[in-house]
């Protein structure tokens, strides 16, 4: 617009958000470990860890290495627990920072029991489920693997909460369509995608997996391509918004993910090599805008022109 | 203010310098405005390429380095870093030229805590631990007597000791070839000056897993107190990835980056270190 | 060995290779591009660009694009057909050359149909199943992306030919151990893995896909960990050999296959930025078995230690 | 031998200089064992860093470089490249010292025709395009006469003026913002140039796709010959990826490494070229 100003603001099935910036679960601890580095109110909001019923040890080391343009990461379930979440993290945020509660676990009921916790907690602006855990029951596979396994996920924590409920997807999937309907036919107000690609890599020293848990999840700009495909495909197969994910490093591709059709984009592996990234990307989003006489951040969410063949 | 409890910021720090040492160790030394000053043990997180003309995202992760010193004025701090171009990641950093930028995050960890005065301190450094320790030799010896083992495969992979001497503490050097000082491991020196020697020094340890975990052995043996400073993969540095873990002695899991990377060389459980 | 001599050579299900280094289908050419740079024959082999019945144009460009640490591709099925392959491209490789051929259709009697035109030509040694393609009964879904779709292939082709039936893999599913498992029930002498990464990247200024066919295929270092991860999961599952592909750009990624259960590699994007890529491979390999004492690259295969939990 | 049938090389060849040239020009001298020599037109895939210490595969793909000319003595080749350091790939060629590797896979590709002796020839060069005239300008001007018109967004875009002039051949500038020579397109100097001069001249264009498209359309409403080299994306530049398609006029694929990049500017169907 003329003035160069422009609205940033969009609403995430339900959450209001002043630019549609977050930061990924597991990337940014819960929130005040980045208070030194900027004021967490200039984003969207962040997803904090995620947590669990119990507090959580984790796995053994290695737990992480860097691969091409990505790293693997195979943390366990490390985490405060639930109890500990409310009570100690989310005080310690400045007034005004929107937090995403995320939530895993290994069984159904224990996601439900979570959210339940979770319920009236005044802090917690929406609960995103990480449905890339594996499901004891179904012999390790993740949740978000199985579709029936997956709705009986979403339908347990839908109806164990009130809050604007979020399901992040597995990207270890066939068809990333069919898991978004599953979660869009079960109430659920958006879906996050994408979390880590399953994958390996080897010391040839040693001939030993590089991580303690030998497989682990690949994150980083590596990924970007296969997440700009997923989340595009979502927004074709589902009305429920989409917040884009991986391999995030600056606004160009953060702007991709909402040509693409994300509502809204959160960065991760970034926030590691640059703590400022996600404020960095919001401005650059900001600036894009403007620089394109785009007047809404919404003018520019699903605007991918697709050639007619 | 506190270096101890100084709080980290990301500079995009302009290359002041960046000479080879011979061998494979490198001195850098970056501008980095706004620096709260360090205490020794505090470490950085360096990101090489990051900020050259040409965006790179591989190597992907930054490096974590100790601060070696810092130098400059208030109004414009400097630190310098000594470390080794061995991998993809130091070997770029090793190609960043004067006027290059390289991402600071720092100062980070928890830095080593000081002998009371009077005290004397044993600091035992192997590889890329050698550059944990300099700062710290520096308030030791202000503080009391100070010896200083520093050990290398070979001549040419000994970094900094010049530096010691120059700081008048006593320097004594093992390589495992013999091509400088004496020949074998440094903890064998450890080992041997902690007999017959005045007791009740303690006793820092710098560099590979091994080395710490003999040299706690050897202190842990003759009733000494030890600190060591882990060198632990690190995706962050700032306790958010989660990713340093080390197994403590009493079972829990620490954080290097968060917990350390100095710790009581008791509370570690060497088994589990990777 | 003391005497410093190493023993790389392989058996990839009834095909004698002098040692486990291939160039993947499409990345190679028909072979005798790479002559001006290297003796052929110095390799385990070739996999020939994937074939059709007819000669095919393939699509409009844009075809590839570039991402981090890899690249996109929607070529199209262009090829000379099986024809002109073995009237024109298999003479024109040297003596020696092992030459495995690729086909692919977009309906199983097709596929199979090739693979007859294909029998008794002296020239190849085996036939790779490129299952990556859309099959058009099943809405453009990959052959490979459903187990019943593909079981039916590899029966087809199997009946087709007595030759070594190799069947390449798509990545894009949910569990590759059941594909491959699918691929050894039905008769095929072996399994490769993996074909590219159903993928997506956007140009923000036009804010359309870079590529035209909007979709592309993600190849490259990025990949690589998914595809260690998937071969090592296959070599749990089937017993029929693994050719390991992904991101192979040197000798040590290559090792990191072997280590994993793959028998064979083959090198892919690589001979796009250097040509002799696949003859710096094998020469690699060996140097490593010298280094490290083993006498044979058998030896090497499916050594993968795996950490007690 | 002969260039024209030049099998191509794979070398790690030796940075000899890689200034700058003002804007994002440089000028790229390697050093090219084995070198075949080059037609005008020829170009090569150079791999930006590919042999730095630091194995990096960020950027990933090789960047097609016109052959700018041929140096150095039969003993010891070298080939220069003009290029502009505008993406991740050139920025990162930018950065390469004297002394570094790049890897250079060429000659590449089928070279312009020449003009038949005493012909005259108009060659329309724009952005990066202007590189693969040079050696083509030589040549031609050693069958008949030939006017170089160069074309850029501003003085400060233009590449090798000099060299052109230095041949002694006709050099007509245009700038979009006139800040050197005509104001306005290259295009538009072409159409002037061709209105009453003398006819028959065979025309040479290689530049941004529209301008290349027009100077097509220019040439064939007056009836005169036009060759195009076309710069489209490359991953190998040999003709096994099939990644460089562009339709022809007859309905048909070619590829523009293997088949061009030097066409005949009516065998290309403009409207799909990318
Ligand atoms: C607190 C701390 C302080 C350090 N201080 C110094 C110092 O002052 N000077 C110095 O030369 N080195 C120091 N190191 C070690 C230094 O971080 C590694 O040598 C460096 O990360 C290796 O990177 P690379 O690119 O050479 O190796 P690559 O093999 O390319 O590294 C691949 C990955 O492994 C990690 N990695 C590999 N080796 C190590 C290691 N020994 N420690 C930690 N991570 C590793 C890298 O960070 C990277 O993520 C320190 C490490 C820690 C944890
Ligand atoms: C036959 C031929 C000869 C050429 N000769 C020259 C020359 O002499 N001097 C010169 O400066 N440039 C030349 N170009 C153009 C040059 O290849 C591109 O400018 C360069 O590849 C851009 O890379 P980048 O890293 O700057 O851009 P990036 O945006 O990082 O490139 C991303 C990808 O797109 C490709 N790409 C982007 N722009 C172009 C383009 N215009 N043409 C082809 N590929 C592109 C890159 O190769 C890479 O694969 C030539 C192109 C061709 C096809
Ligand atoms: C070290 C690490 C830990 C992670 N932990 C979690 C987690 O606890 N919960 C979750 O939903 N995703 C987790 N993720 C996945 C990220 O949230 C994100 O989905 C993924 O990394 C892709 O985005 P990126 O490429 O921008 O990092 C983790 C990722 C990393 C690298
Ligand atoms: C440009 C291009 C074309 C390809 N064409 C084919 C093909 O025709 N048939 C096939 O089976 N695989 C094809 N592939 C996939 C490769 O054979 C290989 O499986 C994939 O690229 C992963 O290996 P890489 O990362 O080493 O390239 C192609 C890949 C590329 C990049
Ligand atoms: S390095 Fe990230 S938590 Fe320690
Ligand atoms: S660039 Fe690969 S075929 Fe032309």
């Amino acid at each position: 617009m003329s003035d160069g100003r422009v609205d940033t603001s969009v609403n995430l099935g339900g959450v209001a958000l002043r630019n549609p910036v977050l930061t990924a679960s597991g990337t940014f601890g819960y929130g005040a470990e980045f208070a030194p580095f900027f004021d967490l109110t200039q984003i969207g909001g962040i997803v904090a860890k995620s947590i669990t019923l119990e507090p959580r040890q984790g796995n053994q080391p290695a737990r992480i290495a860097e691969t091409a343009a990505g790293m693997l990461n195979a943390i366990g379930l490390e985490n405060v627990g639930v109890e500990a979440f409310i009570a100690e993290k989310l005080p310690a945020l400045a007034e005004g920072v929107v937090v995403v509660a995320s939530v895993f676990e290994t069984e159904i009921d224990r996601y439900a029991e979570v959210c339940k916790r979770l319920a009236g907690v005044s802090r917690v602006a929406g609960i995103e489920i990480n449905a890339s855990c594996p499901h004891v029951k179904s012999g390790g596979i993740e949740f978000g693997q199985r579709a029936e396994v997956l709705a009986q996920l979403v339908r347990a924590t839908r109806r164990a909460t009130a809050s604007p409920l979020f399901v992040k997807l597995s990207p270890n999937v066939t068809d990333i369509r069919e898991m978004a309907r599953v979660c869009e036919a079960e109430g659920a107000d958006g879906v996050s995608l994408i979390n880590t690609l399953q994958a390996l890599d080897v010391d040839i020293a040693t001939r030993r997996p590089v991580l303690r848990n030998v497989l682990g999840g690949l994150s980083g700009p590596a990924i970007r391509p296969v997440a700009l495909r997923m989340v595009w495909q979502a927004s074709q197969a589902v009305r429920i918004p989409i917040c884009g994910i991986g391999g995030i490093m600056n606004a160009e591709d953060a702007i991709k993910f909402l040509i693409c059709g994300a509502t809204a984009v959160q960065v991760g592996t970034a926030n590691y090599l640059n703590p400022m990234a996600a404020l960095e990307v919001a401005e650059g989003i900001e600036a894009y805008l403007r620089d394109s006489g785009l007047g809404r951040v919404t003018d520019l969410i699903g605007t991918l022109e697709v050639p007619t063949k | 203010m506190n270096a101890d409890t100084a709080l980290p910021l990301r500079v995009d720090a302009p290359v002041l310098a960046n000479r080879s040492e011979g061998g494979a160790n490198y001195r850098l030394r970056l501008g980095v405005a706004g620096w709260p000053g360090a205490a020794p043990g505090h470490f950085v997180m360096l990101s090489p390429g990051a900020r050259g003309a040409a965006l790179r995202f591989d190597p992907l992760l930054p490096r974590p380095m100790a601060v070696y010193r810092t130098l400059g004025t208030t109004a414009s701090p400097e630190i310098e870093v000594l470390y080794k171009a061995t991998g993809r990641g130091t070997q770029l950093l090793a190609e960043a030229r004067v006027g290059d930028f390289v991402r600071v995050v720092g100062p980070l960890g928890i830095p080593f805590s000081l002998p009371e005065a009077g005290r004397a301190a044993l600091l035992v450094g192997g590889g890329t631990g050698i550059a944990s320790l300099y700062e710290l030799a520096a308030c030791a010896a202000a503080r009391g007597p100070v010896v200083v083992m520093l050990g290398a495969r070979n001549a040419d992979d000994l970094m900094g000791c010049d530096d010691f001497a120059a700081l008048g503490v006593e320097v004594r050097i093992a390589t495992e070839d013999g091509s400088r000082g004496h020949r074998g491991r440094v903890t064998e020196m450890l080992e041997a000056a902690l007999v017959g020697e005045r007791s009740g020094e303690i006793i820092y340890a710098c560099g590979p897993t091994p080395m710490m975990r003999r040299a706690a052995e050897i202190a842990a043996a003759r009733g000494r107190s030890c600190q060591v400073s882990l060198e632990n993969h690190m995706a962050c540095g700032f306790g958010v990835c989660l990713g340093c873990a080390v197994p403590r002695a009493d079972g829990k899991i620490a954080l290097v980056c968060r917990d350390g990377p100095v710790f009581d060389a008791t509370h570690v459980d060497w088994a589990g270190v990777p």
